[in-house]
């Protein structure tokens, strides 16, 4: 019986306590079923969604914790690093663990992956060292993106990684024709892609799901809705009720679900991949929230309540993980200990030896620029670095 | 009226916030411009005073933003729109240069479209290849558009003013990196910048140097220093506006030192320098003692890691070009 | 009784005389009802439809239909006068003269309309004499523009109507734009917009819908879906049922009605303008058909079928609006003949006036680029207008 | 293999079609290419030859066609995106600039678009200002994209075969007015032509003309006249790549002659010219006998019913260039 399963719940009600994540002023999602947001645990991990439970075993759910748990860790460091005046630039991504993590495990290596920047778990989870990550952070010579980049913005095409453009919303048809790309060569290779709320205002969203519809790619858009687009929130952004609908404008298969949850992004993204060779493309509104600020750049305090941000913390997906393991027995006090430690003693390593990596040097700035560097562009590099040999 | 001492950065503000409490046609608009006050803050407190009609924050669209501006335009409003860094103008382009500029062309002077278009831009903040980039040249080809690059307070203040009193649109080049490092007192008294006008900021006699926007500065420096150690004379022009440039301040100058060097954040192949070059060697050819000299950035993306220090034209780059200028011999 | 009533019809009754009209295999419009085309008659001009019919008197009704037959008239002339080479280009928008002008009268004379290429009779309607038409398509130097633009882009500012921007759905947020900041000000003007089926795929159209959603700005869209752009059928355009649902994407209202049935369009313009000030946005999709070639350098052979044509031709607007008078007893073939020779002869002369016209000035191109010239323009003007005396 | 005849539209479609049939990955893409052919038809038969997967009919949406084009080339096809006229690129601005040319160096070399973007432009054919855009002089700066224009049948087929191979985004301005004015016999070799090459179309003594596209033709023109009559000696130089352009053939000639005119159909500010004008001066300071001129069109749209006539630059203007850099003096 029902009752007798711990991980059960009973449908439709009240967590006892979730309390105002129940269905609060600003979270929506103790609302979930009234408002089509497909769920397969609640805040207490139970299994009372209207999203059947996806079918991985022990070692997976552990394996995605983890990995939930690292990515959190990472940011907690990122933010002390980027505080102390470390690391230049940070992008947080706290409470926002469950949608990439979950949609990446989804999804196969052969794959391909168009990244935002909220998202360092793809690439771990992809088999990239820890040390990458910092040394991209850095800014340092020997990263995938030789020091060219903002840190968070990350990419490997050993992993079939492919960074995002900076643009917000730029790559989502990049994404779109890659995958379209693969269907007119016949390759079985899928695609996925995340981007946030903000972004689909631009026409890029609109390109892409249109060409969706009519070319009909293996593809799966996650449109990571997390209220804000750094001071702006949904509700200047469009007067849609959903983002996911928005896909019914181009025919495009379309779905909700709870971003917080990372059993229903996966068996939402898992749905969609399967579909994606037969019936092309699915755009997926995983509906979640940013704890943190915007970027070390940010202010939340100008513009969002303090209730908010505590009210989507009783729903965060780390927490709702656990008790979720917690129930099925797969995990406990000692382990959870065990793992932060873990992490933090990885991260201590990355950061230590990613720190000590190399600066780039002034002439490769000059790389990457075409295939075969043209006359005008080594004019340049000669003349500058003539200039700098004699700079202080 | 007693001068009040201003960063750029509340200059700016200070400039939009006179407009829009003279003229209630003024609204500004863009993304996280309003209840927030802009992500560099610029534009604090002006939603709270003049309200969310006229101070409006908009969806995460620099396209439908320039866009609907347009169209505010030719209705009547003057719409000051922020794009909130300058390597995000670019989905915005059509509608800048063939919609903003061509609607009193193309309907055969029936309508207009006086807006500002806000561009911050400008490298030293360590940005990255998006939030560093330098504009501003992009936008003088085909003509239509005037530009106007302030690199002070003062002219922060005024040109704003200018820029939104001006019949036609405008693009305002803020230089970000100077946004809080530069401060003066500023008499907050609504006379705006004129439009067209370059400023000598150094008086000299050997080379002139004709700069813009925060690079400015350093330019100053190098003449300032190379006065003090008995070195060449730098005269220092900084044109302020792009279109219309001042050819008659350029030229004067050109006329008396025979060298000239361009110096501008933007990479080089037709940065602005190479229209400048163009131009003054066709009208002062006979006055050149030496070649004009452009120092610029390459053309190569704005690196994030190394390139405020060495991507970025600055001072000691400044110095070699005087002196290759004054060691040129035929 | 309605049977007694020729007017009324047998609603969803196969019309007796339609022929492939009545639901033919390329012509949706006999099929109306199913397919939510809204409508007032059918094609035997009989108050069929769904739609309630207008109140429009005799009076309303006749002058839009002899709007419609010089619309008409218009089109067969310029063609004419394109490949006889006396006109350089020719936009044809012969079996569309159904939306423009009905949608025209629907709005009052203050409001203002961003035009789109195929719309002459919007001018005529608000009071544009038709030699200033002809001298727009002559390119000469008295017509608004001065001459500088191609053939049928047309607008005048006294009129309240802004010519477009040449780039096609460029100019609907404009629209949008115009009428936020009408509302802004607080000024009760009204905005209506016309655009294409192939407009809707730009980034533009995603915007202005968007906007609009957002800050409701009085504004009625009408997306002409003529059934192809260029050479490309709407389902290449978009994988989306219909063009009208797009406008659930953003919450703004939406209609689809039969744009081959003036009364049809009238109704829903009317109903949408009418809501506007309270109601903010409504997107219109209008069924039609473009009957003529896409421009003078079109060749349709290569790539529609000559029966798609035909099938249309059934419906055609003029006929339908005829037949409907008829039954009403407004109009027979006398009125008929006469109207035709009274709209030929004004053209005659119009086009007499028109081309005597001079072409405009070089030194004119220099104007309008600012209010006032920069130094540059006037030393390129002085330059340029230097080397052309000289020339042969 | 024997020549055959074929016009500049003709040698474009030959280029294309070799391609798609040598490369499985060469695919073409664009409003109206595929089933119609192309609203100039210039893929006449290429969807009926290689399938409508390979040519492909996309809605109209430039941004989105690029854009898509550019996921595409990440993916390993090689795109040909035919843009219906130059005048409606600009949409694609911020795709073609700061993502297809972006995506190798901010991958830090993992990554590459190859991709071609076709780019019909000029005047001549009474087209109006959208419709006789002259673009290329917008995808200069900063850096990143190579940019062809062919303004013969044979330079034609072979740079489209040319861009086609190269491993980075190219951008093809194809010469509307002559796509069916001129013809010539063309060995369909599949030979690519050599990019960053320049042709020495007449050589001269007295006045290097650097130019490029159809005005090209106007230039040899004057070239032949003038020797004809006995009158200036000038050698033309069709510049065929402006990224990069051939600096050796350019300053070859500029310092046999001294003197140089520019000559292209773009508006004068930053359009080529300023950068060539800019690097020549810099480079051939001691040779030049005169200012280097620039003959363009005025920075006004081009006009619809006179603009072919009194806009459009032509070989009476150019004369009257060659007869003022011939008389000039200090
Ligand atoms: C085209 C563009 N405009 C503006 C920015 C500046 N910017 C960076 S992130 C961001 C907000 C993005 O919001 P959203 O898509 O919801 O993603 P989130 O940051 O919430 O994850 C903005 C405006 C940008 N990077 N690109
Ligand atoms: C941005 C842009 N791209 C391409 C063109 C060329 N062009 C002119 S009309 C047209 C088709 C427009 O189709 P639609 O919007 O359905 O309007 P219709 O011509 O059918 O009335 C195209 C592609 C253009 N004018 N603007
Ligand atoms: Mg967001
Ligand atoms: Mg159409």
């Amino acid at each position: 019986m029902a009752e007798e399963n711990p991980l059960a719940g009973k449908s439709r009600a009240k967590p006892k306590t979730a309390g105002k994540g129940a269905g609060g002023k600003h979270c929506p999602l103790g609302n979930a079923r009234a408002l089509g947001i497909r769920q397969v645990i609640d805040a207490e991990g139970r299994l009372t969604g209207d999203l059947a439970e996806p079918d991985l075993d022990r070692d997976a759910l552990t394996r995605l914790y983890e990995m939930m748990v690292l990515v959190r860790a990472i940011d907690d460091r990122g933010w002390i690093l980027q505080r102390s005046g470390r690391v230049e630039f940070w992008i947080p991504h706290k409470g926002l663990e469950a949608v990439h993590t979950a949609a990446t495990v989804a999804f196969e290596q052969k794959d391909w992956i168009f990244l935002g920047y909220r998202h360092p778990g793809t690439l771990l989870l992809r088999g990239a060292p820890l040390v990458q990550l910092f040394a991209q952070f850095f800014g340092r010579r020997d990263e995938p993106f030789k020091g060219r980049r903002l840190p968070t913005l990350m990419g490997d095409r050993r992993l079939n990684i492919v960074p995002m453009t900076t643009q917000v919303g730029s790559y989502i048809p990049h994404a779109c024709g890659a995958a379209w790309a693969a269907k007119i060569k016949g390759d079985d290779t899928r695609f996925l892609t995340f981007f946030g709320d903000g972004s689909t205002s631009r026409g890029e969203f609109h390109s892409a799901m249109n060409f969706a519809g009519v070319y009909k790619p293996p593809i799966v858009f996650i449109c990571e809705n997390n209220g804000w687009a750094v001071t702006t929130p949904t509700s200047v952004q469009t007067a849609s009720a959903t983002f996911s609908q928005k896909g019914d404008a181009y025919a495009v298969r379309n779905m909700r679900v709870d971003g917080n949850d990372p059993l229903a992004v996966y068996a939402a993204t898992k749905e969609a991949r399967d579909l994606a060779p037969k019936e092309g493309p699915t755009l997926i509104e995983a509906v979640t929230y940013r704890l943190g600020f915007h970027t070390s750049s940010d202010n939340p305090d100008l513009y969002r309540e303090p209730e908010e941000v505590e009210e989507w913390a009783q729903w965060d997906p780390l927490d709702r993980m656990r008790k979720h393991l917690e129930l099925k027995g797969h995990w406990d006090d000692k382990l959870e200990e065990g793992l932060w430690a873990r992490c933090k003693s990885d991260i201590d390593d990355a950061v230590k030896q990613a720190e000590a990596m190399p600066l780039p040097d002034p002439a490769s700035m000059f790389d990457d620029t075409f295939e075969e560097m043209t006359w005008m562009i080594e004019e340049q590099k000669a003349h500058l670095l003539d200039d700098l040999e004699s700079q202080p | 009226m007693t001068p009040r001492k201003l960063n750029v950065m509340e200059a700016i503000s200070a400039g939009m916030a006179h407009e829009l409490e003279t003229d209630p046609n003024v609204v500004l608009m863009g993304e996280d411009v309003g209840q927030a006050g802009g992500i560099f803050r610029t534009s604090t407190g002006l939603q709270q005073r003049f309200g969310s009609s006229r101070v409006i924050d908009t969806p995460l669209d620099e396209k439908g933003i320039v866009a609907h501006a347009v169209g505010m335009a030719l209705y009547g409003l003057k719409p000051i729109v922020e794009i909130q860094f300058s390597g995000f103008i670019h989905d915005a382009f059509e509608h800048i240069m063939f919609c903003a500029t061509r609607y009193r062309w193309a309907s055969g002077g029936q309508y207009s479209c006086p807006m500002v278009i806000r561009s911050p831009s400008y490298g030293g903040i360590k940005g990255g290849f998006w939030h560093s980039q330098s504009c501003e040249a992009f936008f003088v080809h085909h003509g239509g558009l005037k530009i106007l690059v302030p690199s002070t307070p003062e002219d922060a203040y005024r040109m704003m003013i200018a820029a939104v009193r001006d019949p036609d649109p405008v693009l305002l080049v803020e230089p970000v990196p100077l946004y809080r490092a530069m401060s003066s007192e500023i008499v907050l008294d609504g006379e705006p910048a004129e439009i067209g006008r370059a400023e000598v900021v150094r008086e000299g006699s050997d080379v002139t140097v004709l700069t813009y926007g925060p690079i400015r500065h350093q330019a100053t420096a190098v003449a300032d220093e190379l006065a003090a150690d008995g070195g060449a004379s730098i005269e220092v022009i900084d044109l302020r506006t792009l279109i219309p440039f001042d050819i008659d301040s350029i030229l004067r100058s050109v006329k008396k030192t025979g060298r000239v060097i361009v110096v501008h954040e933007a990479p080089l192949s037709l940065g602005f320098g190479a229209e400048l070059a163009a131009v003054i060697q066709e009208k002062a050819f006979g006055y050149l003692h030496t070649p004009i000299l452009r120092v610029t950035a390459p053309d190569v993306p704005y690196h994030f890691s190394i390139g405020d220090e060495y991507y970025r034209p600055n001072a000691h780059r400044i110095r070699l070009a005087v002196q290759r200028a004054m060691e040129f011999e035929f």
